[in-house]
């Protein structure tokens, strides 16, 4: 049986990507209380922008060229123009609609998105070289961790922090999320919250990216699906951890990635193909036990 | 030039015409009451003044600026300070939030940090409550403690005019006079209008003023509040209501 | 012995006592005021009473047998009934049906409950509003469908949580009317919140005053007015201590 | 007694009016004796069932599931142990019980049963996830279709895994699928106006109130829930019925999305939505799979390039939904144009020539 | 319509099937023209008619009944089984002969349609089957690992080809096993529990395919585990490596060979006639089998002098290791499918594929086995 830290490790290396996605959506449903189903596909944008021009299997790619440190802006620029753009031509018209018919609203523009890198680059997945270095592996303390995870977690960290303090500190923070509770008195306290939700899809759009970048280089693939796996734990991550809360989401990622890789380990072979039953299993009990979620964000409660 | 100008404003939810015409205007300093029954349109015309409802028809002026249609982040930007009917705190935030909140849009002036805290220290003299519970969930206060939160919060923008749709709502008597003095004091200050739907009559005519009475969205009664409060016109108009 | 009782209830929330050892009964037929500064616990003392709010100490009983613990839903169908301060009313739903959902909720058929919306509506003088959204109602009128609402199956106890709030003096004096009737036709026992004191005073045989989550005073209208704890604590100048336009219609 | 006409004879209009749409369908397909046409048809019957069994709960309850495919997994492969020839299970699925294998019931049989087997299923499931609301309470049923697809993708012995399932005979008459199709659509009409479906629509809206009406909010959803997983269990037996064979993918998250569309476009808050939300939507899909195979306009055919299909239709429903955000339907439904009192009600959302709602 | 002789494809022209539908369909094509060329068949030109099934199964079946309805006498259907097999069954309900392009699992042909159906492919199965008895035989390895990708019947096949095969090698032994989903975004505990192993088996039997397998053999990889890798013939193509640089003891068995090194220059004529017609040449090999396809149907068309489908299944069915470009060929009346087949192993090392063996394996692998 392998050593408890280095199953932790495993934990981590999962949990960091679960923790990333959750993070950019827990902050567009923080501010919008807009399930965005296409944030997925907006990962997906990320990186084919990077095999853009070329679009036949063996990929040259073109932007992924380009030294790292205009890489890694170059794609958060496009994950936040996507976004933007999102906002801009759709989810602005959607202010007062009701969840549901925004979720849907999201889904339909995810849908054009995957399709229309479908028509572009086809369904066969892309196979590229994104920033290599970053996949070999570390020993600390006698376990193994891939480098790109030990960042990956340290990324999520500081996102997280600087993104909570900037809601908690900023002004721009507190007329997110009144703009996301009540649109119109917003407004009528002069608060631009056409301009702060714009803001809100930029930054998530970048963490999109970011997800990207990071899926790319550990996987190696450009896939149209790409986005959806990760995308829909993180879904989970961002509702058990507590919706809109920033902290709560990072944490039910990392628990999340803990516990698909605690069931690899502890179930008999035969079982392991149903892990996921006994995880999702698992967070339906989460749910039951803390409707609200792990850490309910602020301010959450409701009286009569 | 007048502060505030309507003329042949129409305001229409789809086949029902809540306002029907009406043309007023309102002076720097003046307070303006509204009163009039259920129904009477005063909500509708306090909102599409704030740019939430824009009118079906005629033109709203504010110091001086065309603001008919215009969206409601701009309108209160040339100075007006909104209070919608029924509490609209922003529940999920705290009691400090809600009240910064408005200051926001003075960012670019200098020292509005500095201004804003002051602003601060008095609406928490007015209302020690809001002091007490400044760092808890505005969504947890008493429905009167939300409306005193949202007065707070509409003077802390320090407006030209303040228009408030029934202040006195689910507050309890000191209170009242509390929040009465603090706009009466205010308007003395710093030149401050008030634009107030009002209920009780009496307590218009204590303050004094200028009162308007509506009913079935138009205008009947426009004079001193009060010479007005006695006269057997305002209870007449009062004894035609009722007719839904 | 019929009554809905309050006996020494507590609530605490974070960091503050919102009720301590209250107690309070309120009787058939019988109007019974609750009035106080703002954040004094009325409200809470209605959800506890309602279920909607657990006591952390002290019990409610109805009619002699316990309530606490049981779920909102619960405590309506044994008959108690309430309205809400932020009117709460189905807003895509028309009136009528606002109505009937209650009559539902308590076990009726579709049929009976519209047939009692019906009447309800009539009795309470709204009938005209029956189609209309709910939503779209003006505030006083949203008050009116409330009330019609909680008196949906002859609760035994309705609790009015404010219900003039908004409302212009005619329209106050004929919820006055209303509420009498409330006590009188259908000999419900009524707990009314207001801070529209002159109503009080003119309606209810009894009268609590709660200050800061406890009762500072109680008796009859005339031992209220003239108590200087009350004047200390709540009430204003005479603005809103007499009811002009009552008198006129009267 | 009431002023008003009962209830049920105010509304039965509606599926009225609706099943006659289908039939109208049918009869199309009857005509045009083409047989890909003739499986269009039954798609849309297909879909139509799943869609009003989305309703049910969804638009009732307004609570988003994205569980309810799990429900029409199981109808699906409860439909295939009970129609598959015995020796044809024994070799594929062993792992049935005997009694299981030996049986081989008609469609209709197994589908009824299908139907009620999913419905147990709803309930159990019910019976824990509906004191949840809100996003939660989608969460959680999303995460209950992903254990019933993870363990239908993994149980060989009995659901072969994620290998097709085969032997299921295969109905290509498009009438068993309309009369399925118009009973769920009068079963759910049933539902809406029982007062389940009233008090159901009251805690949509406001559950403080509805619970200080009396209303038991967890259990109205309970029952919405079981309805309509049966509704998605018949609609999963006919499904594998109409291609012949089930995987568990089929019932994952691309039907979830599909159906879930269906009915937000249609307008969720009613029947009808459902209904002609499926309806139109396919007819939409259909014009523009034909645009992309080509349509010869004069001398020159003009061809949508392919995978436009797909993107033409996400901003068709962006389009409506901008232009709808509660739907095509808002939460109107079909029913004679009749004159109405000018209440704000009749302009808020003003559909040409619809008025009324189930509510009423 | 005894005049035309019309092949239908009801395959995918888009969704994910279209990348191994489209480059099959193209062969399929090449022998078509070939075949009109030299005259056509029964001396009748092959016409050919389409319907797209967009990698959905509903779809499918409605695409299966349009191609006969256009009175298609063969009706060819997407590669994968599970897409394939709905128009398949509608092509068997009216009595017409049936191809899957590529599909590798035993149900496509009389186990999981009927006696009218047939594929192109060979089993997946042998492909597993191939990789063990090969490396066991010709690298000495003794010590296999299982990691199985429980994403598609595909995945399962290989590795039960390799589990039938493994207890016939004398002390070959199988000293772990696990499992992951192709979507899995790492798979560390897998890794964590290979590496955990005494010491790293010889060879790592991996059953998955695209496009997981490209991010489970980069995470193999890079975790320092450098066993050989044996794979089924889904990760064949060079279009990935950039993606692991310097790939190395790396396996795949195909039916002929991409990479212009194929023991047969007719296969490397054919890449560059394929290039020609199509502007690329295969990307991988799941292009041969539909230019087999063709081929075989056309002969058995001949040989029965009709196109009517119980003469041309009789006709298919007698034959035994039919020769094709692409390796022979074997139908009978209780299999139309092949469950034992040459295949070419690709080694890939430094990034460089190229073909290094050939391999048969021993016995071909029972239906019944298959079946279990
Ligand atoms: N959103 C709406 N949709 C449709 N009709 C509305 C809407 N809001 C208000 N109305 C109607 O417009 C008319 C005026 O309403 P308004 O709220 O302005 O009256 P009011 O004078 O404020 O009444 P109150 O004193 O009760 O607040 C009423 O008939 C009301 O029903
Ligand atoms: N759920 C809660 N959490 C925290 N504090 C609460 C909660 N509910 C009520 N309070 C506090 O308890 C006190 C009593 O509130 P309550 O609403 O009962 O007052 P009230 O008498 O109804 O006041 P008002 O007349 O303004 O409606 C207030 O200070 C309020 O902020
Ligand atoms: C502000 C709160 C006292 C409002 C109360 N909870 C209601 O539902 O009306
Ligand atoms: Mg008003
Ligand atoms: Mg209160």
């Amino acid at each position: 049986m392998p050593g408890t830290l280095q199953i932790l490790f495993d934990a981590l290396s999962l949990g960091s990507l679960y923790a990333l996605g959750a993070l950019g959506i827990a902050l567009i449903f923080g501010v919008m209380r807009l399930v965005n189903f296409a944030h997925g596909d907006v990962i997906a944008f990320s990186l084919f922008a990077l095999l853009w021009p070329s679009v036949d299997a063996v990929a040259i790619v073109f932007a992924g060229q380009l030294p790292w440190f205009l890489l890694i802006p170059f794609m958060l620029a496009v994950g936040a123009g996507l976004s933007v753009l999102s906002e801009l031509v759709v989810f602005r018209r959607f202010r007062r609609a009701n969840p549901a018919t925004m979720m849907i609203a999201s889904f339909a523009l995810g849908f054009v998105i995957r399709y229309f890198l479908l028509m572009l680059f086809s369904s066969r997945p892309k196979s590229i070289l994104l920033l290599p270095g970053l996949a070999q592996p570390i020993e600390l303390f006698g376990a193994r961790i891939p480098l790109l995870q030990v960042i990956t977690i340290a990324v999520t960290i500081a996102i997280l922090l600087t993104l909570t303090a900037f809601l908690r500190r900023t002004r721009f923070g507190l007329e997110m999320r009144a703009a996301a509770e009540n649109f119109t008195m917003a407004r009528m306290l002069g608060v631009r919250a056409n301009r702060v939700i714009m803001g809100a899809f930029a930054l998530s759009g970048a963490l999109a990216a970011a997800i990207a970048l990071i899926l790319g280089s550990q996987t190696g693939t450009a896939d149209i699906q790409m986005g959806g796996a990760v995308m829909l734990m993180a879904f989970i991550a961002t509702v058990i951890g507590g919706l809109g809360s920033l902290p709560g989401a990072v944490l039910a990622g990392f628990l999340l990635g803990a516990a698909s890789v605690t069931m690899q380990f502890a179930l008999p072979v035969e079982a392991r193909p149903f892990r996921d039953a006994f995880v999702y299993g698992a967070v339906i009990l989460v749910l039951i036990w803390r409707p609200q979620g792990l850490l309910s964000a602020r301010g959450t409660k409701e009286r009569v | 030039m007048s502060l505030l100008s309507l003329s042949n404003v129409t305001i229409r939810y789809g086949r029902l015409t809540a306002v029907r015409n009406v043309s007023l205007s309102m002076e720097e300093g003046e307070i303006l009451f509204v009163t009039g029954p259920n129904g009477a349109g005063k909500s509708s015309l306090l909102r599409a003044i704030a740019g939430v409802t824009p009118p079906a028809g005629g033109r709203i002026d504010l110091a001086g600026n065309d603001i008919t249609g215009r969206a409601p982040e701009d309108i209160a930007r040339l100075g007006l300070s909104m209070v919608p009917e029924g509490r609209e705190v922003f529940g999920s935030l705290t009691v400090e939030e809600n009240l910064l909140l408005g200051t926001g849009m003075h960012a670019r002036e200098r020292n509005w940090r500095s201004r804003a805290a002051s602003e601060l220290e008095l609406i928490y003299d007015a209302f020690p409550i809001l002091k007490e519970r400044r760092h808890g969930q505005a969504g947890l206060l008493s429905g009167g403690q939300q409306q005193m939160l949202v007065i707070g919060r509409a003077l802390m923008t320090n407006p030209r005019l303040i228009a408030i749709d029934e202040p006195s709502l689910g507050l309890a008597p000191n209170i009242i006079d509390q929040v009465y003095d603090r706009l009466i004091a205010l308007r003395a200050q710093h030149a401050l209008s008030l634009l107030i739907v009002e209920q009780s009559s009496t307590r218009a005519m204590m303050v004094g003023g200028r009162m308007i009475l509506m009913r079935g969205g138009e205008v009947l009664l426009d004079g001193d509040a009060r010479a007005m409060g006695q006269s057997e016109a305002l209870q007449a108009a009062y004894f035609g209501y009722g007719d839904h | 012995m019929k009554q809905l009782s309050a006996d020494g209830v507590s609530v605490a929330f974070a960091g503050l006592r919102a009720l301590s050892h209250v107690t309070l009964s309120i009787e058939p037929g019988r109007i019974t005021g609750l009035i106080g500064p703002n954040g004094a616990g009325k409200t809470t003392l209605v959800n506890v009473l309602t279920g909607f709010q657990g006591p952390t100490e002290g019990a409610v009983t109805l009619d002699g047998a316990a309530l606490t613990g049981l779920q909102p839903h619960e405590v309506r169908r044994r008959g108690v009934a309430r309205t809400f301060q932020g009117g709460r009313l189905f807003r895509d739903l028309p009136v009528i049906d606002n109505l009937e959902v209650t009559g539902v909720g308590l076990g009726q058929s579709r049929a009976a409950a519209i047939a009692e919306a019906e009447t309800m509506l009539d009795w309470i003088g709204i009938s005209p509003l029956a189609d209309r959204i709910a939503g779209t109602l003006p505030y006083t009128d949203e008050r009116r469908v409330a009330i019609g609402r909680a008196l949906m199956g002859r609760p035994g106890y309705v609790l009015l949580d404010e219900p003039a709030a908004g409302m212009s003096a005619p329209e106050v004096a004929d919820l006055a009317g209303l509420i009498r009737r409330i006590a009188g036709e259908m000999g419900c026992g009524v707990l009314l919140i207001e801070h529209n004191v002159g109503l009080v005073l003119d309606l209810c045989d009894h009268i609590v005053v709660l200050d800061s989550g406890a009762v500072i005073e109680s008796g009859p209208p005339a031992v209220i007015r003239d108590s200087e704890k009350v004047r200390h604590a709540y009430m204003g100048t005479a603005a809103d201590t007499r009811l002009p336009v009552l008198e006129v219609m009267q | 007694m009431s002023r008003r006409a009962s209830v049920a004879r105010r509304t039965i209009l509606t599926p009225v009016l609706l099943s006659l749409i289908l039939v109208g369908l049918a009869l199309l397909a009857f005509f045009v004796e083409s047989r890909p046409f003739n499986q269009t048809v039954i798609d849309i019957f297909l879909r139509v069932i799943l869609v009003v069994g989305l309703y049910v709960f969804i638009g009732n309850s307004g609570v988003i599931s994205f569980g309810h495919i799990g429900f029409t997994c199981l109808g699906a492969y409860a439909a295939a142990w009970l129609t598959i020839p015995p020796m044809m299970k024994r070799m594929s699925l062993p792992g049935l019980p005997d009694w299981l294998i030996q049986i081989q019931l008609p469609y209709w049989g197994a589908a009824v049963l299908a139907a009620l087997f999913a419905a147990i299923f709803a309930f159990l499931f019910g019976r824990v996830l509906m004191r949840l609301s809100g996003i939660a309470a989608s969460i959680a049923t999303f995460a209950m279709l992903a254990m019933i697809n993870t363990i239908y993708s993994n149980w060989a012995s009995v659901t072969g895994a994620t290998s097709s399932v085969v032997g299921i005979p295969i109905v290509r008459s498009p009438w068993p699928y309309l009369i399925a199709a118009i009973a769920m659509i009068f079963l759910a009409w049933l539902h809406a106006i029982s007062r389940a479906g009233l008090a159901l629509r009251a805690a949509r809206d406001e559950p403080t109130a509805a619970a200080a009406s009396g209303v038991d909010i967890p259990r109205e959803r309970l029952i919405a829930f079981t309805v309509s997983g049966a509704i998605m269990g018949l609609g999963g037996a006919l499904f594998a019925h109409s291609i012949g064979l089930v995987t568990p993918d089929t019932f994952y998250l691309g039907l979830t999305f599909i159906t879930l569309s269906m009915l937000v476009v249609g307008g969720m808050g009613s029947l009808s939505g459902a209904v002609l939300g499926v309806v139109l939507l396919s007819i939409l899909i259909q014009v523009l799979r034909w645009l992309e195979q080509g349509v010869s306009v004069g001398s020159s055919t003009f061809a949508l390039p392919n995978g436009m299909q797909e993107i033409a239709l996400g901003i068709v429903m962006i389009v409506i939904l901008m232009f709808r955000p509660a739907g095509i339907m808002g939460n109107r439904e079909l029913s004679w144009p009749r004159a109405r009192s000018a209440t704000p009600e009749a302009t808020r959302t003003s559909e040409a020539g619809t008025a009324g709602s189930i509510a009423r | 319509d005894d005049d035309r002789i019309i092949i239908g494809f009801a395959t995918a022209e888009s969704g994910f099937m279209q990348a191994y539908d489209k480059p099959a369909q193209d062969a399929a094509m090449i022998r078509i023209s070939e075949i009109n060329a030299a005259g056509g068949l029964l001396g009748k030109q092959i016409e050919v008619v389409n319907a797209d099934t967009k990698t959905d199964r509903a779809e499918g079946a409605k695409a299966g009944l349009s191609v006969v309805d256009a009175g298609a006498d063969l009706v060819v259907v997407s590669c994968d089984y599970d897409f394939g097999a709905p128009a398949a069954l509608a092509a068997e309900s009216s009595g017409r002969v049936s191809f899957f392009l590529c599909a590798e699992s035993i149900k496509a042909g009389i186990q999981g349609v009927g006696p009218h159906s047939f594929s192109a492919s060979v089993l997946a199965a042998v492909q597993g089957a191939t990789m063990a008895e090969w490396a066991y035989t010709k690298k000495e390895a003794r010590t296999f690992y299982r990691l199985l990708d429980t994403w598609t019947e595909y995945n399962k096949g290989i590795c039960d080809g390799f589990d039938w095969m493994l207890p016939k090698l004398a002390d070959a032994k199988l000293v772990g096993e696990d499992t992951f989903k192709n979507e899995d975004a790492s798979i560390a505990a897998q890794i964590t529990r290979i590496k955990s192993l005494p010491e790293e088996p010889d060879a790592i039997m991996l059953c998955t395919m695209m496009p997981g397998a490209v991010s489970a053999i980069k995470q193999l990889r890079a975790a320092g585990i450098n066993s050989m890798i044996l794979n089924g013939s889904g990760v064949d193509g060079s279009y990935w490596l950039s993606a692991v640089p310097d790939l190395s003891n790396f396996f795949v068995p195909v039916q002929g060979s991409i990479y212009g090194d194929d023991p047969n220059p007719q296969v490397t004529a054919f890449n560059a006639k394929f290039q020609a017609v199509t502007g690329a040449e295969p990307s991988t090999q799941y292009t041969y089998p539909g230019y087999v396809m063709v081929d075989v149907w056309a002969k058995a068309v001949e040989r029965a002098g009709t196109t009517e489908a119980g003469a041309v299944v009789a006709e298919l069915e007698k034959m035994r290791d039919e020769p094709t470009l692409f390796g022979p060929r074997t139908f009978t009346s209780e299999l139309h499918h092949q469950n034992r087949a040459r295949y070419l192993i690709v080694e890939t090392s430094n990034g460089k594929p190229g073909v290094v063996d050939e391999w048969t394996i021993s016995e071909a692998i029972p239906v019944a086995d298959l079946m279990k």
